[in-house]
């Protein structure tokens, strides 16, 4: 159940990408975010290629010298495409009440960082994400921060999701449930 | 015209008062739910009396292992000192108070205070800290310690720990439920083991809520989680679901089991886990009757007075792929607030399993029972709105009560049942809400005892709580 | 030498005890504008004793058409059952108390808690829940319905709501505001309608300023909304505006008009409503006095007691290129914390007036009072800072008052207006703040009444407000 | 007074769009930004074209199966060229209290998303845009997210806004006034 | 068996009650240090009593020069008048309250209130408002003039007001602080001036932390400031840091000195003090004594009752390249809540420097003390620790006490310094907490006090801070 | 002391910029940012000019007429390359409580503005931030917004920052500190 440190070495720096790369990278980010925002689910799961490997690790306050306390063994999600389609089968059903009536998110996706990797069929890419939820008629909300670590897989001419790893920044997690995709 | 009650948000103590006769009919106010001033008492008699849980041992391995742990809102070092014992002290400095664990986990001969560098031993024992001699030369070290734990025990690996010199042993709080504990968890000759770190995650509802629904809110699932049912995530049919025992063990601790009718029964037996898994447990570590009924066990779940409940099952996290693994998860309902809850749920598997078998019962835990948990996402909704509920005006004015009348009166469904193979007290089928009512009598016996509440047996607790004729099973 | 007043800081109680008394002298205690000790008695005493707004009958055309509403800061189901009734539930279910109604709109025939499925019709009667028969067999289902206001009546569309057994009918809670509804409300035969949904949005201000500014606050618009005149949205001149008339209606409701001297003069008439609408006034829907004043009259604005507001008044979204239109907004300051209150503000309509009028009366309503309103975004700044100073401590230990003593005493510039034509006490020019002291005697009253507040007329308020001499006018 | 409904089909998906569409509207969107969190109203409102057409439509909660909930008849904000004429006159006048001492506002401008249309003198952009508000000396401040739907039109050789759909994540809006624009 | 104490959370006046008591032994009850009760208690008792630090007269140069400043958390406006008296007013209009100073800075000759439009000269004389004679004809104008505090006095620039008409004056209230004040802040012609706008930025951190840490903990630099000694921002090693002096000035007011041993000594002397700045020093502006100890000051650093402190020290923003300047820092901890404070930090400099040494001193102090000072960066996280610690219910039913006992005793290395040369009580060298431990028997008479607290001499306070035997020395 | 206004002129407006000095300026950033947020600040501060001049201005409310109010003489931050070489020295000491565990952190930077400057070695960049800021197990976070105006320089070969001033959008600072870089 192990898996490699979540912080190590993954894309080469931005420093290295080319601008064709990044634009590809962002916008499939971008169409991503807008198909979980407007609760397209099923849409959605048409970019998550049948070999995902979906990860949010666990996190806990280390000391400095200790990295940053992401788990390798302790998970929020752990999802494969299997799992992901029970998900996505239960949102649609008439009883998946966490999110009915849906929350009401944005996703701030911020500092795309893309490069190719492999045969060129695969771009690994990191970005920042910032999740506004609501829900019902309260003004107060909840903010989820953190850093995704992306493998885009181009295949049959489309680009979908092979790898995701979700570095939330916080031990705590600051929402009622992750019955919302990150 | 309005009662005279009906004017007036009433106070904590005419709330309790209240409830006292209440519960004897099946009916619980709703304020207790959310309310400032009961909130801290709860703090003041609830949680700094109980045995309150802290952690599995096998999170501390080694010595100078530690874990940042909470009794109530108060943190406290879980640490495995250099010769092996677990501690729980309270992590504040004895000098002016700076926290001296600056870590949720790590290893550590010593916690040395970052504000003036007083150090001690992960025995707590303070022993130094900068000039001392000019500084200190007439203080008595030994009067300076870290502050401890009143007691901790450990049953199975399961550390708790209580702040009061009053509270009876372990054993004793526990009552009947000791026993179970052998079913559950003591079959295999190393026993469990704690995968990864806790999920901690939290809700804007009370933490009564959780311990009630997994002390036996089975009839919940008939419709809350009717998705799971739908999906395949949970294999058995909702009303067949039902017919399983709920199990009073005296104390305020609550179970439901569900069990095959005898060995030969085709469904799964030893809460599903795998044949692999089935072979650790061995019938020399348990008696006979704890062992069959292990044997039978599909679906064990309960609480621990006042906050920790668990869940033993037999889940997927991917219904369409893979078949139900044994699974079990531990969760502590920390208290936040009024309706503020922190959720930690911890995931436990048999030390000696294939880590394949770990792996496939993590991950169908935590697919399922986990802050993303496809069961346990729904839950989250009611709760919080119920909190929303019990802070109104309304509620307080009109003393809304909320029921938890089912199984009461001769007339009901589920009956004593005679043919339980284990102590306590238990009823048959699972539509009743007894469990709950024996919970908050509990707490309530907490709320208003100015001395350490007394033992309730498990048949003083059926009883009190709406049956009057049960008699326990030996075991 | 300090007195020992100023040693301390007041209790709630001190506080209303000295109000009681500053209140004659046109004096308020700053300290009832950010309290938490004085929210939570209006909550008790104000919100669940009063006759609360609860929506217009146009929200809800259609049986079964529902909306959340919130009495105080607890939530209501606002719907229309099958028969076509309207109804207001409370929003708890009576098992354990989970929302029943989970979303803020929309139209259903039956709530369904998600929690255990308990079903309850639109009437709030419970109908059944998972396997009932084994579940509740014994169970009364009368017992169970939702819980619902204790009376709920409706004028002109307008749907208010009591949670006290003890309040009176709302004819005689209205006094004689009641008359003022047909003038405002009751001209055409197809009646109002609301357009659109409620904005909502919070403020860190207490609700009573909002109920305060409206009940009469004409001379803020000569400085705080300067720009207006500036920019030419509101075409009257600041101080031609304060010729109007300050109307006392008893029982805390307030209000103030500025009129016509006659039907020829060449301003606005029927509050500058189109001709295409005036059209739509019918003499026969009302008295000929009540046609009258409405023929005459060019601004109403007043606060029905204790949290509803309204504004009918000719405005344009638009001065360079739209002729001012009739417009009218009806806003709710709801209580959610000492400083902190939520504005629901509806734009309603004539139901027969053409779209085209609809949607220019909605802009120029929407673009001036509104959560993005250019006239009222300035108010949220004073009434924000006046929650700063009123929550400090040298405001309570010095026993800072507010000042509403404008128009008080015999040499006021403000008199009682004899030409008025409407029941109440009427005083002209709008240089008084008798309308806001009348407000807060009746806020008073309810504050400290054990018993259910009995009525004050209209003179009777006036009077009290400071004037000594004022006999009402009859209509 | 009915519009489309705010969520209806708008822009082509990200995916489509090209790189130089992209910046273009990217850069007006930081241009926008720039001008009003610097509280330069008066060259903002240069960048509107007289069609404009700009609406917040207000929403509440739904269930699931009834979408997401934003009104097709009511509105926070409903302004034609006139309506904003007003309000930049008013903030020039001395007595705009609401924004006088102005707000701390600063516009995060996130996923972009932009395609031509029409003949080529449109464009239609989505963005997400998260507000961050703050006044006086409180340390405390509001947020308000939302996405919007703008279409620019380039004419004269500049580029203005000619349509503005904003759709807040927020029921009851969490700030005291929308004294500025979004 | 728990102590009856060890039963409950006790209430504030037990708390105040106990440290009466445990004071004398060098303890201090840990829920002084986030307690709601005991908070609200501190604004009534000891910030609306005390002289509080407004702001320096150098920030207002000019007349209609203002700021927004503090008290406790009140607002008032500090301001020179057109006369250019200074003058603090309450910031809340008497009309109904809204804050009638929008800015934090600015130049005004009046204060318009945007509400009505009342109008304040920079006097808080109120002259006017819209069409006066119509609304306000009877109204006195004298008795609505802007709430002044009520009493301002300024020693060397430095701005204090109190709110209470019991409080002494200034320099009695400042007991033998006085004298040091000339010390550090009178030695030049034109004085002090203040660079830029006070830093303001906030903690979850209980107020008093920063007070009794400037008061003289020097013993937390050996341990939680290591880290500049190892890169050389502070070059005294740790150890030779110690040795100074603890000055107790009589009525909680408290200071710690490094001085040189004499003239001679090599070390800096005018607390690093470039010698072009040292040229302003003149013998003339002060006591041959007073001068004395300037020349040989190397660090100065107090506490001055309740919340002001000061730091003067050669410091340098970089090691590497820039020598130690001397620099002034002057910083106030503003209560926000029981475990909330806002820190202000002013940048003090000599009126006549050269520009340069100006900015020197400024980046030194800044770069060091301050929301981004690498020394400052540190306290943050043992004071905010120390909340968590302090409002556990832990700590409230154990009567956790907090440790102030370092120096007491007659075996303490620490002793009374008969060689200090200046009034109130020394002790040497810093390893000793007396300078707390006053500094709480201060605090703890002003919580206690109904009414106004008597002074305490140096040495008494001294004596009663666990000392029996101290005479103070004469200046 | 005396800074310029730190709001006066200062790069051209976004709509002159190229995408190629754009995607320059956008990955330079993103790449500080990274470094900062994975606690790699040796490695950040080879990302510093050695005539660096790097500030935070005080800032308070002012009047509308009076501007933004920051300040030209009071500083948050005003270092140079020494002073921030002292800071990076002492996060290496073993006794740099304030990040001891490290803040959780995560640097939003949107609206990237870039334009060549001077002989075209230099880029001038404005930028919006956001830090979500979290530590030891606290659900609850800190925000931190406000504006970058930024010099980059390139000189052997690789891009530095030589000028930073960061304007933030608060008046009392919502931190307990600024131990970490903006
Ligand atoms: S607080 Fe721990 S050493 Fe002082
Ligand atoms: S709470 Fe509604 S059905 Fe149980
Ligand atoms: S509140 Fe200041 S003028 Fe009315
Ligand atoms: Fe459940
Ligand atoms: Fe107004
Ligand atoms: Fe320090």
């Amino acid at each position: 159940m192990q898996a490699e440190t979540p912080t190590s070495a993954f894309v080469t720096s931005a420093a290295e990408a080319d601008i064709e790369t990044y634009f590809t990278a962002l916008q499939w980010l971008h169409h991503e975010a807008e198909l979980l925002d407007d609760n397209r689910i099923t849409e959605w799961f048409e970019l998550i290629d049948q070999d995902i490997d979906y990860r949010v690790p666990i996190r806990v306050t280390r000391e400095r010298a200790a990295g940053p306390g992401f788990s390798t063994d302790g998970w929020h999600m752990f999802e494969d495409y299997g799992s992901l389609a029970a998900r996505v089968a239960r949102l649609e059903t008439e009883y998946a009440w966490a999110e009915d009536p849906p929350s009401r998110t944005r996703r701030l996706v911020t500092n795309v960082r893309a490069a190719r990797h492999g045969d060129g069929s695969l771009i690994e890419v990191k970005s920042n994400l910032l999740i506004y939820r609501g829900r019902y008629d309260a003004p107060e909300f909840n903010l989820i921060a953190g850093e995704r670590h992306d493998t885009l897989r181009r295949s049959d001419d489309r680009i979908r999701l092979l790898k995701r790893m979700v570095l939330l920044d916080q031990a705590t997690v600051a929402t009622h449930n992750l019955a919302i995709f990150l | 015209m309005r009662t005279e009650r009906e004017n007036r948000i009433p106070s904590a103590e005419e709330v309790l008062l209240e409830m006292g006769a209440s519960l004897d009919e099946g009916l619980v106010p709703a304020q207790i739910f959310n309310d400032p001033e009961l909130h801290k008492l709860e703090l003041e008699r609830v949680f700094s009396r109980a045995w309150c849980f802290i952690g599995h041992e096998s999170e501390i391995p080694s010595p100078g292992d530690y874990c940042l742990r909470y009794i109530g809102q108060d943190p406290f070092i879980f640490v495995r000192d250099e010769s092996g014992r677990v501690r729980v002290l309270f992590d504040g400095c004895r000098h002016r108070g700076a926290m001296v664990c600056r870590a949720e986990k790590g290893n550590a001969s010593h916690f040395r205070c970052s504000y003036h560098g007083w150090t001690y031993k992960n025995t707590g024992e303070l022993i130094g800290a900068p000039a001392w001699r000019d500084a200190y030369g007439q203080l008595d070290k030994k009067e300076f310690s870290l502050l401890s734990a009143t007691a901790t025990e450990s049953i199975h690996g399961f550390v708790f720990a209580t702040l009061d010199e009053d509270a009876p042993p372990l054993d004793e709080y526990l009552g009947d439920f000791r026993w179970y504990m052998d079913v559950m968890w003591g079959l295999a000759d190393n026993g469990l083991e704690v995968v990864g770190e806790p999920q901690r995650w939290v809700m804007d509802a009370n933490w009564k809520q959780g311990a009630d629904n997994f002390a036996g809110d089975d009839y919940h699932t008939l419709f809350l989680h009717k998705s799971m049912f739908e999906i395949g995530v949970y294999q058995i049919p909702p009303r067949a679901n039902m017919f399983g025992y709920h199990v009073h063990a005296g104390n305020g601790h609550q179970m439901s089991f569900s069990i095959a009718p005898d060995r030969d029964d085709p469904g799964p037996k030893f809460w599903g886990y795998d044949p692999e898994v089935v072979k650790l447990f061995r019938e020399e570590n348990v008696t006979p009757e704890q062992f069959e009924l292990a044997f039978r066990s599909r679906v064990s779940v309960g609480t621990i007075f006042p906050n920790l409940s668990f869940l033993q099952v037999p889940l997927t996290h991917d219904p369409k792929n893979t078949p139900p693994q044994g699974c079990l998860t531990v969760r502590q309902w920390q208290p936040r607030g009024p309706n503020r809850v922190e959720v930690w749920s911890w995931y436990v598997v048999w030390k000696d399993m294939p880590e394949r078998l770990k792996e496939l019962s993590y991950r169908a835990a935590m697919g399922t029972f986990s802050v993303s948990g496809i069961f346990e996402q729904d839950d989250a909704e009611p709760w919080q709105s119920i909190a929303r509920t019990s802070g109104t005006v309304f509620a307080r004015k009109r003393n809304l009560q909320y029921n938890f009348q089912m199984g009461m009166g001769e007339h009901a469904t589920s009956k004593p049942a005679a043919d339980w193979p284990g102590p306590g007290v238990a009823f048959w089928p699972r539509y009743e809400e007894g469990v709950q009512r024996s919970l908050y009598r509990r707490w309530h016996q907490f709320m208003t005892s100015a001395s350490y509440p007394s033992s309730i047996s498990a048949q003083e607790s059926a009883a009190a709580s709406g049956r009057r004729d049960v008699s326990g099973n030996g075991a």
